[in-house]
């Protein structure tokens, strides 16, 4: 079917060995992968070589940029005018005009909850994060759950994404508009640590250590009711052995939670995709391009294993219960995590300036002035600034 | 073995006898555990609700009617394919322990040996070497590998733990090779022996328990790698410990714990075979009666 | 040994190092001098699953052109050094300047990530090396001793800190000392305070830390102790024995000499490796109590813009901190070196 | 004050046995020589005594006390090793205070014990040298000089001066027997040189193969020596040894008749000592060709051949002859010593 | 063939000097022998001759080439070290076949080899032991044989019996001497015994903290020591030596006066062997009051104490006196040795 070598480097969840299986399909000529945690690590040194090493790399809006940044991944318009007549139009990802990625997938954090126990106290969900905090009270005092509330607030990746989206509840924006200034010593950016502190209250006193993993096995235990998780681990919270009655029957999932009365969702909106390296021949551009959409046809959400595996960007999907969250926070208006090229060094910044208020060591303006030195230091550097 | 002077009274015996054991307990408590925990489920090995239960296994009971399950073991070597990885890592660790021991025992040797200035500079350089962190020199190498169409392999990851390992090994040997008399090589030489002979035929036997000592060294680092297996190898080269890592998930991805713990579990049981069988080997002390003086 | 027979023995091990180290040790020093060229940004419209949106990207064009001109980067000397990522010459300055006491310069000070990183890597440095020097001497004397048909096993168990792959093992460690784990409960007994939790204050996340170095590097030390001790001259020890010295002077003054070296080089590699100090940290998910200079460059390397020159930068420093470190060591060593030709 | 008695030790490796039923007292105060072939066990004995190697079989007695599993600390011997065996790390001086450091005595006497103890071994220019740095009889003497710096019960002294020269050794010969009787210390000393032997000993115990075969003053091992292999191994040049035939009082081997001895008839050993026969112009016991002749310096050895044995005299410094020559040798028949053919016993007295 | 130069020779560590200018040329199949006391650098010199030691200053030639840089291998010596260095992990057997393994000789002579040379120093017992089983003297004798055992140009022998009883030690050396015959090869052997060395020797260098004192045959030694030094070293016992005042031919010092003696006036040291002096009854040049009396087995050793040099002399083995009674010694003064006084050069022939 194909003419020219395929290599595919990306991350290794199931969702991509699908679709790294489904590439595989295709004869002709070799098609390897390389699918990895650490795809992030490789994909840019395998890009850039003349030839390149791989010819496709698989990514998510957040790591696009490092790809785009060094110009390794090639524009697929033309190839999409040839081959791309299954894909749908909201799966190509467009930039400044350019179709760059194709998307397979979505994401997105979304509240997760004990319903058993939200009846117990005759709440609703929480809509928002004051409900939240209120419900939370109440199943402590009534000493059901001594800390009811979960969070993934290890102060790594984890713990800046839940600033970014508390930030982006409070209607902060990470940059002063057009530039790579940084904005987050703002007023939205102290709201949003007021908060998380506030909810950390409710936590596990090691909240800091616990990243999603960490967050769910609490969940799993029964030792938590409310938390903010990822759509893609609601389909196997309490699938997995073990899982105690209680918690299997009571899991249920719902929309992302408001903050600060905004109407705009505190969380943020991820895609995974497909690019196609720059540094190769057209024919194996084209190869690559024509194995890619064979591994994400609408043929592959038959099986049911596999239409479960994500909350698939495919024409045709049905979303499945566990992928409800998702949907519901696209619906309800949330925003993509920002794809700018300089949104990495920010978050890395927010990850190691923001324990230090958490625990109480200095003021909310002193860890955002913090993360604002930190990232305006990296972006000097970087040649952002 | 049992003169007057080697027997120890019964109170220093017993100090000893304590001492050993819990300094065993405290080593050994973490594997047992986990190795007991590797045939429950993930609930009870980390036994968040109550810590009791990775002794009684509540949950697996619930799911699986037994308290113990192989089900971590069967995903792992079943479901999985574990048993790629431990046969590359097999491959790599052999390789890793002959190469590194080589040349390592003949620069070890050749600076323990040579009394010249420029030793005592390559110790300093080869020890300035080995601080550099492994992780900036593996992203150093990824561009240059990819150009030239070597990465990915297991000889390069092979090659690359080698060279990164190597100033511990000279380091390591250089310090053993100190303590055997320089009597020995001389008799060597004036029988007739080549430097090398002499180090090969004569300083090599006696060294066996610092040769030994330093590749399981070598051994336990090419098994243990993480930082340069993990960048260097795509996923069919993988070895065991990226492929564990793997079984662990990422933050938006779920993981298979168990699978990890029964994966590590069943890999110790072939060290234990092998430190049981090279054990002689460190115990054997070679020098005595060698020379006066 | 003639300088040519020595050329022959160390060329195959020289070269690998000249190659896999010295090479890439040269470009990383070259790199934390160089900086990426100013981004060319632009403002354009990017649309995905989720709508379009107005967003900067990079120019690519005129980014192109820039690498073209300058292939290594931007030159910037040894501003990356000082910027506040690292040594951070100007705040600690101001710092100074402002602090009204000591107390806050050095609580400024610590608010620096790399001072930060710094106060623990070598307060772990300090405590763990010695302790496990001790504790790995006193296993290997210990199990020294045991009868023959023992060792085997016991050396085996005393090597499973080791041999258990540090990415599960302190995974597996992390749970155990969590407060409602195995560990975190018996402490929590011992200790008769229910609340507490080693893992929510950072003095207690340093101990631990500085616990598992120990507990995971002591079988280092023992095993290379007890290699040594087989080397030890029998009639020195029956010497020493008729001179009248206890077992513990014959430890003292024969053991111990005879294993300097082995002492001095154990010493070396662990000071260099808890300098290093990264898994640990990782594993126990820690970085809200206590950062490393290792650490510090994974996370530079981590991210999802990697910052090369940064991690570069980390990186030199780095290997310089350990230089100094090592210094009194390597004075010894070059003293003993001198005596001896 | 310190007797030792070795009641019946035996010391075997797995069926080699490297000392067989030892069986001795040591007086307190005596000087005990231990004499014999190489691998004959003196060291192995003197091991034992030391606490440094288990009697297999058997008692060591200290002033009546089993010291058997006493540790060699708590046993008050100071030993120089055959091997040295000094403390690398250590320098002489060093080495030296050694044992008066782990003992606890008194520091402020440290340096003046160090200091008479290298003078007299004439060690005080190398105090500061490791002993790496020292020549083989200087580490020697370090040994000694260690050994002697405390002042123990009992001194063990294996072959101490086997790598000195001649003059050295004559003069720390006379200090170790001096020392002894001044500290009047018990001295156990193994040594291969019978000069050492006759002028230190108060007894010498002569060893073979583990066996004690004579124990004695050194008049009576030179004298009377129990067996031919005492009598062989004894003396220098070594006692020459005959095998012949006694008849009435005769005995008689190629080129050879002695008279007038008492012994039964029948096969014999006979020996005589070099110094003891002379070379004389005619009608000497002893009629035959010259086999060798070495040139001593303050005489001349003449050797002959007698049934396959050589047989040596001392002839004057100035005496000249060729070999093959015929020589005439007067053995004094009161001079001769007699042994059992088979069993190598000494016959009568 | 190996003729040994040594040209100049020197070996300092720092500022110590080892030897000094040491300047010689080793006849091919010549036996020397180095004589001197512990530390002089007899140790080192035969290092250096092995390539195992790099010569500070000079060179070292064999049959004419210049062999500093050779390695030791090359050099084609076979040596014997002081401190035996044995390969602990190979036993007994396998450490003699060493050398000839390692030199490629033919495998099929290798057992007939091994074999003779441990018989010859009678190890055939031990030849499955590990060295750490044997006892010193074995350890010395595997040594030894490990040297003999393949066919050098030159043997080295350093202290090569000095842990040997007198027995095989006299047997031992005579082998020694055969062999280095037999084979022709040039020996450098090196002792602190001078019997060994008068009964081995070609010529003897007698050496002094480095530097070499004399040159010569073992009867030139004996008979004319180049210096009071030579002369206190060599003969045993060594030569009396009395410091005294030569004026008109005649010697005097306390107790003492020698006659007819042809040397200038002022001070001298005055030196005769104990050989060539008796005691007699009364007329005799010294006569003093007894200092000792050492029984030797075949004579008795008197001494006497003159200006706070001990003087001593042989009496027949039946002498008896007391301590402090007055002895009469004969000195002829045709074998007294003048020495100068403070260059202790030897005067006149
Ligand atoms: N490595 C060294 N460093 C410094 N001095 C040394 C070294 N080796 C030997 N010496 C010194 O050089 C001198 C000569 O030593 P050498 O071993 O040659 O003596 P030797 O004549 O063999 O004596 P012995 O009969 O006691 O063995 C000695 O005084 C010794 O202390
Ligand atoms: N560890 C051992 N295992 C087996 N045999 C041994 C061991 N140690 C010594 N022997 C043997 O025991 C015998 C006696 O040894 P010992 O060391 O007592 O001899 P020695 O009389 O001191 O001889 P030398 O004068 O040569 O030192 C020797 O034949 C030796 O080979
Ligand atoms: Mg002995
Ligand atoms: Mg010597």
């Amino acid at each position: 079917e194909i003419s020219a070598r395929v290599n595919i480097v990306g991350n290794e969840f199931p969702a991509i060995q699908t679709v790294g299986a489904g590439a595989q399909e295709c004869s002709g000529a070799e098609v390897s992968t390389n699918l990895t945690a650490d795809h992030q690590k490789i994909n840019l040194p395998g890009m850039q070589g003349d030839p390149a090493e791989y010819t496709s790399a698989i990514i998510a809006n957040s790591s696009i940029v490092a790809l785009m940044n060094e110009d390794v991944i090639r524009p697929l318009d033309d190839l999409v005018a040839k081959h791309g007549q299954g894909l749908k139009k909201n799966q190509l990802i467009t930039i400044n005009g350019k179709v760059m990625a194709v998307a397979f997938m979505a994401n997105a954090q979304h509240l997760v909850y004990r319903k058993d126990i939200l009846d117990q106290i005759g709440v609703e969900p929480p809509k928002t994060y004051e409900d939240m905090l209120a419900a939370a009270k109440m199943i402590r005092d009534q000493g059901i759950l001594p800390n009811p509330v979960g969070g993934a607030y290890a102060a790594n990746w984890n713990i800046a994404q839940e600033f970014n989206n508390m930030f982006i509840g409070y209607g902060g924006e990470h940059f002063k508009a057009g530039t790579a200034q940084p904005n987050v010593n703002s007023e939205a950016g102290v709201k949003a640590l007021e908060m998380m502190k506030a909810l950390s209250e409710y936590m596990n006193p090691d909240y800091l250590t616990h990243d999603s993993n960490a967050t769910n096995a609490e969940f799993r235990a029964g030792n938590v009711a409310l938390m903010n998780m990822w759509g893609s681990r609601a389909a196997t919270l309490v699938t997995v052995d073990g899982v105690p009655q209680e918690v299997v029957d009571g899991f249920a999932i719902a929309g992302p939670m408001t903050v600060g009365g905004g109407s705009v969702p505190a969380t943020t909106l991820w895609w995974d995709g497909w690019t196609v390296a720059k540094n190769i021949s057209d024919e194996e551009a084209e190869a690559t391009f024509v194995a890619m959409t064979h591994a994400i046809r609408p043929a592959i959400l038959e099986s049911d294993e596999i239409a479960t595996q994500a909350v698939w960007l495919i024409d045709g999907y049905e979303p499945t219960p566990a992928a409800e969250g998702v949907f519901a926070a696209a619906q309800a208006g949330s925003v993509p995590y920002p794809m700018l090229p300089y949104m990495g060094l920010m978050h890395t910044a927010l990850s190691n300036e923001l324990a230090d208020f958490m625990q109480g060591k200095e003021s909310a303006e002193q860890a955002l002035k913090d993360v604002e030195a930190a990232y305006t230091a990296a972006a000097k550097e970087k040649g952002f600034l | 073995m049992s003169s007057a002077a080697t027997r120890k009274p019964l109170p220093l015996k017993i100090a000893l006898w304590a001492f050993v054991t819990i300094w065993l307990l405290m080593a050994a408590f973490p594997f047992l555990w986990t190795l007991w925990g590797s045939f429950k489920v993930e609930l009870d090995f980390f036994s968040i609700a109550d810590w009791t239960n990775a002794i009684t296994g509540a949950n697996t009971e619930r799911t699986h009617g037994s308290t113990f399950t192989g089900a971590g073991y069967d995903g792992a070597w079943v479901q999985e394919d574990f048993w790629r990885n431990v046969i590359n890592t097999t491959f790599v660790c052999i390789f890793v322990v002959c190469t590194s021991l080589t040349i390592g025992t003949l620069g070890g040797y050749a600076l323990s040996r040579s009394g010249f200035k420029y030793v005592f500079w390559l110790l300093i350089t080869a020890l300035i070497f080995r601080a550099i962190p492994p992780i900036t020199l593996v992203s150093g190498y990824l561009p240059v590998f990819f150009d030239w169409n070597v990465w990915g392999f297991l000889p390069t990851a092979i090659i690359v733990l080698v060279a990164i390992n190597q100033p511990f090994t000279l380091w390591m040997l250089h310090s053993f090779f100190e303590s055997i008399p320089k009597e020995l090589d001389e008799s060597a030489k004036v029988d007739g022996c080549t430097q090398f002979q002499a180090f090969r035929r004569v300083i090599i036997p006696v060294m066996w328990p610092g040769v030994i000592t330093t590749g399981l060294f070598s051994f336990l680092l090419a098994y243990n790698d993480f930082a340069v297996t993990s960048m260097i190898l795509n996923e069919g080269n993988r070895t065991m410990i990226p492929a564990i890592a793997a079984f662990m998930g990422t933050t938006q991805t779920e993981g298979n714990v168990m699978f990890a713990v029964a994966a590590v579990v069943s890999a110790t049981a072939p060290l234990f075979v092998m430190v049981l069988f090279f054990q002689r080997q460190i115990v054997s002390g070679l020098t005595a009666g060698a020379v006066k003086g | 040994m003639k300088h040519r027979t020595f050329f022959w023995f160390f060329l195959p091990t020289g070269l690998a190092m000249l190659v896999f180290i010295a090479a890439p040790l040269v470009s990383i020093v070259t790199q934390s001098f160089f900086a990426p060229h100013e981004a060319v940004l632009i403002e354009v419209e990017n649309c995905g699953p989720f709508g379009c949106k107005k967003e900067t990207t990079i120019d690519q064009e005129a980014t192109a052109a820039l690498r073209e001109a300058e292939p290594m980067g931007r030159f910037v000397g040894f501003d990356v050094y000082l910027d506040r990522g690292h040594l951070a010459v100007t705040e600690v300055g101001e710092a100074w300047r402002n602090a009204d006491g000591l107390g806050e310069f050095f609580g400024t000070l610590f608010n620096l990530p790399f001072y930060r990183a710094l106060s623990f890597t070598l307060t772990y440095t300090f405590v763990c090396t010695p302790l496990l020097i001790a504790l790995g001497f006193a296993i290997a004397i210990s199990v020294n001793a045991l009868h023959r048909k023992l060792k085997g096993v016991v050396i085996f168990f005393s090597l499973l800190p080791m041999i258990v792959t540090p990415l599960v093992g302190s995974l597996i460690l992390f749970w155990m000392i969590d407060s409602r784990g195995v560990i975190g409960n018996f402490l929590q007994y011992l200790t008769n305070d229910p609340d507490l939790s080693l893992k929510a204050s950072s003095p207690l996340m340093w101990t631990s830390l500085i616990v598992y170095g120990i507990w995971s590097s002591a079988p280092f030390a023992f095993v290379v102790f007890y290699a040594g001790l087989q080397t030890v001259p029998k009639d020195t020890l029956e010497a020493a024995q008729i001179d009248g010295a206890t077992r513990w002077q014959q430890i003292r003054y024969v053991t111990i000499p005879h294993l300097m070296p082995l002492v001095t080089f154990v010493a070396l590699i662990q000071l260099m490796d808890n300098f290093r100090v990264f898994e640990p940290i990782v594993g126990f998910s820690a970085s809200a109590h206590a950062t490393s200079l290792s650490w510090i460059i994974f996370n530079d390397l981590g991210g999802e813009t990697q910052q090369l020159s940064a991690a570069a930068t980390t990186s030199v420093l780095t290997v310089v901190g350990v230089a100094i470190l090592l210094s009194p060591v390597l004075v010894r060593t070059w003293r003993e070196f001198k005596g001896r030709t | 004050m310190a007797e030792i008695q070795l009641r019946n030790i035996s010391k075997r490796w797995g069926a080699f046995v490297g000392v067989d039923n030892f069986d001795l007292t040591i007086a307190d105060k005596e000087f005990l020589v231990l004499l014999g072939p190489s691998g004959c066990g003196k060291t192995t004995t003197m091991r034992m005594i030391a606490g440094l190697e288990d009697a297999t079989e058997g008692d060591i007695l200290v002033d009546g006390q089993r010291v058997n599993d006493l540790e060699p600390k708590d046993r008050d011997v100071a030993m120089v090793f055959q091997s040295y065996a000094l403390y690398p790390n250590l320098n002489v001086y060093e080495n030296i205070r050694f044992p008066l450091r782990v003992r606890g005595i008194d520091p402020s006497t440290h340096d003046e014990k160090v200091r008479r103890a290298s003078a007299m071994v004439e060690l005080d220019e190398f105090l500061h040298r490791k002993p790496a740095e020292l020549s083989g009889g200087q580490r020697q003497r370090v040994a000694l000089a260690r050994a002697i710096v405390r002042e123990p019960n009992v001194f063990l002294m294996d072959e101490p001066l086997s790598n000195l020269d001649a003059k050295l050794r004559v003069s720390t010969r006379a200090q170790i027997k001096n020392l002894s009787h001044e500290l009047a210390v018990t001295t156990v000393y193994v040594t291969h040189d019978q000069i050492e032997a006759m002028t230190l000993a108060d007894r010498v115990v002569v060893m073979k193969q583990g066996v004690v075969q004579q124990v004695g003053s050194p008049t009576e091992i030179y004298d009377k020596p129990a067996n031919d292999f005492v009598a062989s191994f004894i003396g220098s040049p070594a006692m020459n040894l005959m095998s012949g035939v006694m008849s009435g009082g005769t005995f008689s081997t190629e080129y050879t008749e002695i008279q007038n001895l008492s012994a039964p008839d029948g096969p014999v050993t006979l020996g005589f000592r070099a110094e003891d026969a002379q070379v004389v112009d005619s009608g000497g016991q002893i009629n035959a060709p010259i086999y060798t002749m070495e040139l001593l310096g303050d005489a001349t050895m003449v050797t002959v051949r007698i049934g396959g044995a050589l047989v040596s005299v001392k002839a004057d410094k100035s005496y000249r002859a060729e070999i093959e020559d015929m020589v005439s040798i007067h053995v004094p028949s009161e001079q001769c010593h007699l042994f059992d053919a088979q069993t190598g016993a000494r016959l009568g007295d």
